[in-house]
């Protein structure tokens, strides 16, 4: 099942991914990480991920691998 | 005086108040901001001198009051304080147990909790500020409160309140405890 | 299962110090992923400018050479004459390039020199605090034009790209932007010709890259991202201005 | 006591040039100096002045050349890279004989380097870093108030001996925060600019220029130039002497480092030692008789710059022939800024009782 | 009997240093007759420039000002702004405006300064002994291109006046030249025509001449004048490239 | 005797680089030094170098920075204007450790000034006219044989201290004619090129910068320079010494003045004059100890510049401390060069028994 | 009836008058002038100066006067 | 020896074919050529000396011999030949009249004159290359002849012929008179 994996210290919480995905599949979180910054979050519902990549393409920081 | 924290922690704003009041009360001071290349997440640090006569120099090489806002902050200028002088810790994100220094005296407060007890997050600068006033009479906490009205743009004069009650509640926690 | 997407195995595995949101990340990995798609990192000597990218070294595992603000095609044609078979690009900014580097752009574009420019428009100067650059919108506010850009005194956003096109010596010249995935897909592409210009040996290639600066634009990430697509992106118009070998 | 304002001193800067009637403002952003730029774009538009963020440190030094040829007070500010492209153009203006301003926040160096604050521009400033042997007027505060005072001090002496000023500060001066008390411009006689361009319908042709090519012109023109710089030297070199009537070492050092200085000088003398402070304020003209008298009967002085060594030439060219003069610099970058502690060290390291 | 034709008043009556048939007297006596006509030399400000025009001073009965190699349209540009009453003009050669000039007309041009550019394209740097410019023609001999002009390495001949054209800042842009005296009198046309954008405050304004330098080129003053015909004005267009308020 | 031809100075400095392996020059015309573009020009093709005419002198010197970076020997060459223009990037040079030739055929100024012969250049090539405080390496040939030799010395200098090297001449040592004799490279120890640039085919990354921001690195790297400036001085110092050991008055100037000078010496000493001539060849490092120890017996130091004074000042930083140094100086323009008579009369004027 | 003056001191013998002249009454005299050029020399035929100014207009030193 | 006249007068090549001469009788020379400004019409000048020794300064102030092409160079060098000295002038077109000083050795020869005589007008410069060479004996006319291979580019050896013949013609003057 495609999903993707989201490195919590090089996010930086811009959160362009969560605008990028298509399904919606990505948040940010509440809690700040060591560098002061609130990261993504990926969190599957109903909705799967298709491993489209988009979120990553999208990320400034190649924080996001994808995996399908 | 030697402020240091990480962007963000308004220690440059705290520094440029305490300068501000230093005026108020008409003493000479001098403030000294420093910052790292990068514009975010860098290191802040600041040098305000307060003096009733000539201010020499703004750079001070071993402080006798530092006020230390985070853990690096600790890491790289605890070592420099002058033996026997004051140091002002946050310890909502300085871990003091690892520190080895014992000929300081070492003010321990939790600046975020204080700040966000008082209604807001953002014045662990303020608080701080208070706090220091407060431990070395540099100067008051009127003149301070005097002080906002013009080291704060006009647009932010309505937080003015919540500053002072910041300031208050740092310099209640020296007054409280004599030594916290 | 397998990996889909990873990291370019030109741009190296360390936490940059752009800003959240900044555009220059991406380009980064695009530029990186360009040079591993033609295998080029290991004969590639990169030239770094003066701006927030200068750090261009730490990021790509290349050779680098920094330049003197502005000067980084006069660099790079220096370079490219001495080692040929090297692939030798730039990567400046708008202030770069357009400001203090116009002399040095014009004229590396117009003798044909054999190397490709990548250029970030970011309508701003980003490393010294969002002054005013040759690429600000008309009304604009920086920190150096505080009522808003004037046109009738401060001038018009220079077109880069367009100008470039008009010199004999340019081979390609393209603006694209990545601001949104389908963006992204079209600003590899360019990337991919321009490169392809150098490595044929078809002359001087160039790309602008429309790039947000939430810092200096004083907003998030979302919002500079959703700028550059309604402000920029009217202003600055996405296309290929000039092909001469149709890559 | 005056109303004191708590300043900046790149802002400092400004509020002077305004005050002295300064009103065009041409610059390019290089850091730390962009308060400046950021300041003159507020306020220009406001007096009535034009505030231009030129296309490079070039364009913006030659957009000064021409205002200033028109008789305007004009000035540029910029930090060392950008210093290095203005000096061509400088020495135009020096052989062209046009007053004008020019702010080095200067930051260490070499290269691209770093932004930190920095006396390595000394030579450059001081000697010429343009070609053709010329020089220029430097002043170098030490403190917020001189900032403002000595900006309005540049603009008059650069009108009356006809030649660019600058301002010679770094990072120390120019981010630091202090009171200072605003006044009025002070009076001095200039002479009628009777040199400015404005068109022959308010006389005959005018010209500015620095090419000579008639027989000797060229020469007598340079003994002119250099009759000016002896004539400065003997009225406008200015110093600050701090107790080194009964010294018997002297500290020195210009701006930001004899700031840090001082106060190790004071705490010298809280020691018991007998230790003074020359700092010189004109770098050009650099006070030579001030360093000649005081070594009369001081005979070790201690030089301390934010670089390798560069003041010091002159320190050493100045002094009695049996003095000695020693040196302690720190090329600076992040983290090489020295403290008054450190100062004290290197004067008790040369201290003789 | 009434003299028709005599030296215009702005003109200094003495011998120029120019060499017989150099066609920088031509263009002087144009810009002069020019300034004439609108009764513009007492309330001129002239910015000469570094190259064989570089004693402006000494021709033109104005206040000039000398400016660094390159350097005319920014010292104009300050000169201008303190001085918006005067009429102000740059007299340039094509090394100094069209190589290491470049980003500064490119500059002045784009701010809609309200100056006006003369610009003497003679495909040479005459003053230093006929080297290679940015304007030299493919395969012209110079003593920098004894192998006559190889465009792969050298670029082509930039076309300033269409190059300009493409900026939002400028107003007027023209092409002339002087080597008839049909072409003579297209060129006063021209040039009024630039002065009349900055009288009436409409902004930048520009003319390049086609210029001879048989000196350099190598020719008698009757060959070279004939080159500008048969050669230059092949690859430089004569004619107006923007007119903005069709004056 | 080998074969001897007439060349000129410029030409000269062309067969010196190409003899040294020079394939790569970058320039802009300018006068007096247009026989360099002009001759490069001509040979460069024919021998499979680049020979670009740049936009401008500061495109030119970063062409050279770049092809520098990967290890080429690039040169350039100017007049003073232009150098001016140059100094920013000569700075990043010095700052990024890379070794190059810049010729400077300096002309008279300041500003545009003229194209005759001039010295003015001193301080701006010796003391660093860019920002930072950096120093390059400075030669100064006297002679058409010179021209070419230290233009070879030059190559291998730069490339053994890793900075950038100029020939500082001037429109007499550039325009001149006599003869020369071209000899094969002379061999040297030079060191690997293990930081030039080529693609990590070839091993690690490599990186050629100036910007140092980690806390205290700027400042180490400052001092590495410094202790290449020392070593330098210690090494490479070179001079000519002609006829000093039994004078009472040693003549000293540099490049053409010496040459001018040389003469003066010869006719006092056919007057019976005890007179020697010391010419430093090399100015940076500028040879100090020859002069100490010269002025341990003789006490009067006559310099001479077609400047106000430059080097003299690096003369009385370098003599024994009780030695008189005295300046007479022809700041050049049309018709100001001064002649041997002159200068003998200069000497009279000093000379004691 | 029309004329012009040739300068002979200001002309420098570049030739382009005589090729200006529609009624070919310019050529180039053969003597050097004290500059050590070849003066322009004006000199009528039966074919009259009709005062057409275009010699004028060419000669780049100003050198011809022409009256009508 | 010190050459002047003006721009086209061939005062530069006269000045390296001597130096070359020097060079083939394997003597020390140096050239230096200084000229106006202006490309034409300017003044040309230039200085030449020779020495079986060492070559010092390339910079005369008092030349021993001085060629005299035009007027203007009398009038400007004219005063400063060394007193004795030899000045060789060309009187077709220097007026001599009007020239105060009787402490030279003068050598007044039409060279326009002559050289139109042998048949080339430009070949001023050698005639007074010529004779030079004859009263001062610098130089022979033979070194002379064969430097003019090494002095004229290629395209221009068919000149050769001529050119000797005006160094001659020159050089025949002074042989004719011993003194003109
Ligand atoms: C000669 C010189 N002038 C100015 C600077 C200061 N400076 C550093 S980066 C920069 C421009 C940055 O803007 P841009 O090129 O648009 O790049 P960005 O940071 O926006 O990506 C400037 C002016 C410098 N380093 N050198
Ligand atoms: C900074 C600088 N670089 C170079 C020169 C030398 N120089 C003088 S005039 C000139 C160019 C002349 O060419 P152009 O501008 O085409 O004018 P022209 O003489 O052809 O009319 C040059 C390069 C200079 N004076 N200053
Ligand atoms: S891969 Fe596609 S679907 Fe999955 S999280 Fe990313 S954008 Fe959403
Ligand atoms: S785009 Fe990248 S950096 Fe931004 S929030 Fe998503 S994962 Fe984090
Ligand atoms: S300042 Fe702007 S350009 Fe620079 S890193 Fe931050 S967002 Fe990016
Ligand atoms: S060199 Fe050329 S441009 Fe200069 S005056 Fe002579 S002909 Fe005219
Ligand atoms: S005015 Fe006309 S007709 Fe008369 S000479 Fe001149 S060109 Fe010829
Ligand atoms: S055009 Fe003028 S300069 Fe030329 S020949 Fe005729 S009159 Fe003389
Ligand atoms: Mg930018
Ligand atoms: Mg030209």
């Amino acid at each position: 099942m495609p999903t993707i994996e989201i490195d919590e210290l090089r996010c930086k919480g811009c959160g362009l991914c969560t605008i990028a995905c298509p399904k919606k599949l990505i948040t940010l979180s509440e809690q700040i990480n060591n560098h002061g910054y609130t990261p993504a979050l990926f969190q599957e519902t109903e909705i799967k991920c298709t491993g489209c990549a988009l979120c990553a393409e999208m990320c400034p920081d190649v924080a996001i691998k994808v995996f399908k | 005086m030697f402020m240091a924290g990480y962007g963000g922690q308004g220690v440059l704003l705290a520094g440029t108040l305490l300068a501000q009041a230093a005026i108020v009360e008409e003493k000479n001071v001098s403030f000294l901001p420093s910052y790292g290349v990068e514009k975010r997440g860098g290191a802040a640090v600041c040098t305000v001198v307060i003096s009733d006569g000539d201010v020499g120099s703004p750079v001070v090489g071993n402080p006798s009051v530092a006020v230390i806002l985070n853990q690096s902050s600790l890491d790289k200028y605890g070592p420099r304080i002058k033996p026997g002088g004051i140091c002002i810790v946050n310890t909502s994100l300085v871990d003091l147990s690892g520190f080895p220094r014992k000929d300081l005296d070492i003010i321990a407060i939790e600046m975020n909790a204080v700040a966000r007890e008082i209604g807001d997050a953002r014045m662990v600068n303020m608080v701080a500020v208070g706090a220091y006033a407060a431990r070395t009479g540099a100067v008051s906490i009127d003149a301070l409160a005097e002080a906002l009205k013009d080291t704060l743009p006009e647009r932010n004069h309505r937080f003015i309140p919540a500053n002072v009650r910041a300031l208050e509640a740092g310099a209640s926690l020296i007054g409280k405890s004599g030594q916290v | 299962m397998q990996q889909v997407f990873r990291r370019p195995e030109s741009l190296k595995d360390v936490q940059t110090h752009f800003c959240p949101g900044c555009h220059h990340g991406t380009i980064h990995r695009i530029v990186a992923e360009t040079l591993d798609e033609f295998d080029l990192a290991r004969k590639t000597i990169g030239v770094a400018s003066i701006g927030c990218s200068v750090f261009l070294y730490s990021y790509f595992d290349l050779d680098v050479v920094e330049s003197p603000h502005g000067r980084a095609p006069a660099v790079a044609t220096g370079v490219k004459r001495a080692r040929p078979d090297r692939f030798v690009f730039t990567y400046q900014g708008d202030g770069d390039l357009a400001a203090i580097g116009t002399a040095e752009i014009i004229h590396a574009a117009n003798r044909g020199e054999d190397i490709t420019v990548i250029f970030v428009n970011n309508t701003t100067y980003g490393m010294t605090g969002g002054q005013m650059a040759p690429t600000t919108l008309p009304g604009q506010r920086t920190s150096t034009s505080p009522y808003g850009r004037r046109s009738e005194k401060e001038g018009f956003p220079v077109r880069v790209a367009e100008l470039l096109s008009g010199l004999d010596g340019v081979a390609f010249s393209a603006r694209a932007a990545v601001n949104s995935p389908r963006n992204i897909m079209d600003a590899k592409k360019q990337m991919k010709k321009a490169f392809r210009y150098q490595i044929e040996g078809k002359g001087f290639s160039f790309v602008e890259f429309l790039s947000a600066c939430p810092t200096n634009w004083g907003m998030g990430a979302i919002e500079a991202n959703e700028r550059v697509g309604r402000e920029m992106c009217e202003y600055f118009r996405l296309g290929t201005f000039k092909n001469t070998a149709n890559l | 006591m005056a109303k004191r304002l708590l300043v900046r001193g790149n802002e400092a800067i400004c509020m002077g040039a305004i005050e002295a009637g300064c009103r065009y403002y041409f610059g390019y952003p290089i850091t730390p100096q962009n308060d400046i730029p950021e300041f003159m774009s507020r306020e220009m538009p406001g007096l009535n002045g034009e505030f231009i963020q030129a296309e490079s440190e070039i364009a913006s030094i030659n957009m000064v050349l021409g205002a200033a040829a028109t008789g305007a007070r004009a000035m540029t500010s910029s930090s060392s890279p950008g210093i290095s492209l203005k000096m061509e153009t400088i020495s135009y203006m020096a052989g062209m004989e046009i007053p004008c301003l020019i702010v080095n926040i200067s930051r260490s160096g070499p290269g691209l380097g770093g932004i930190d604050a920095s006396q390595g521009d000394y030579f450059q400033a001081v000697k010429g870093g343009g070609h053709g042997g010329y020089h220029i007027i430097v002043l170098a505060p030490s403190s917020i108030q001189e900032m403002y005072d000595l900006t309005m001090l540049a603009f008059d002496l650069a009108e009356i001996y006809r030649m660019p000023a600058m301002i010679l500060g770094d990072a120390v001066v120019g981010q630091m925060k202090e009171p200072l008390i605003p006044h009025p411009r002070p009076h001095r006689e200039l002479p009628a600019k009777d040199w400015a361009l404005r068109g022959t319908e308010e006389g005959g042709q005018r010209v500015v220029k620095s090419l000579f090519l008639g027989d000797g012109e060229l020469e007598a023109h340079n003994w002119k130039l250099f009759a000016k710089y002896r004539d400065l030297a003997a009225k406008e070199a200015r110093w600050e002497d701090y107790e080194t009537a009964d010294a018997t070492l002297i500290a020195t050092g210009f701006g930001s480092a004899a700031r840090i200085a001082k106060t190790a000088v004071a705490m010298a003398r809280e020691e018991g030692m007998k230790v003074g402070l020359l700092r010189p304020i004109t770098l050009f003209p650099f006070p030579a008789k001030a360093f000649a008298s005081a070594t009369e009967h001081c005979k070790t002085v201690l030089d301390i710059e934010l670089n390798t060594g560069q003041m010091v030439e002159d320190v050493r060219l100045s002094v009695a022939r049996d003095a000695e003069v020693h040196f302690y610099g720190r090329p600076s970058g992040t983290g090489s800024l020295p403290t008054p502690e450190e100062l004290l060290e290197q004067i008790r390291r040369y201290y003789r009782n």
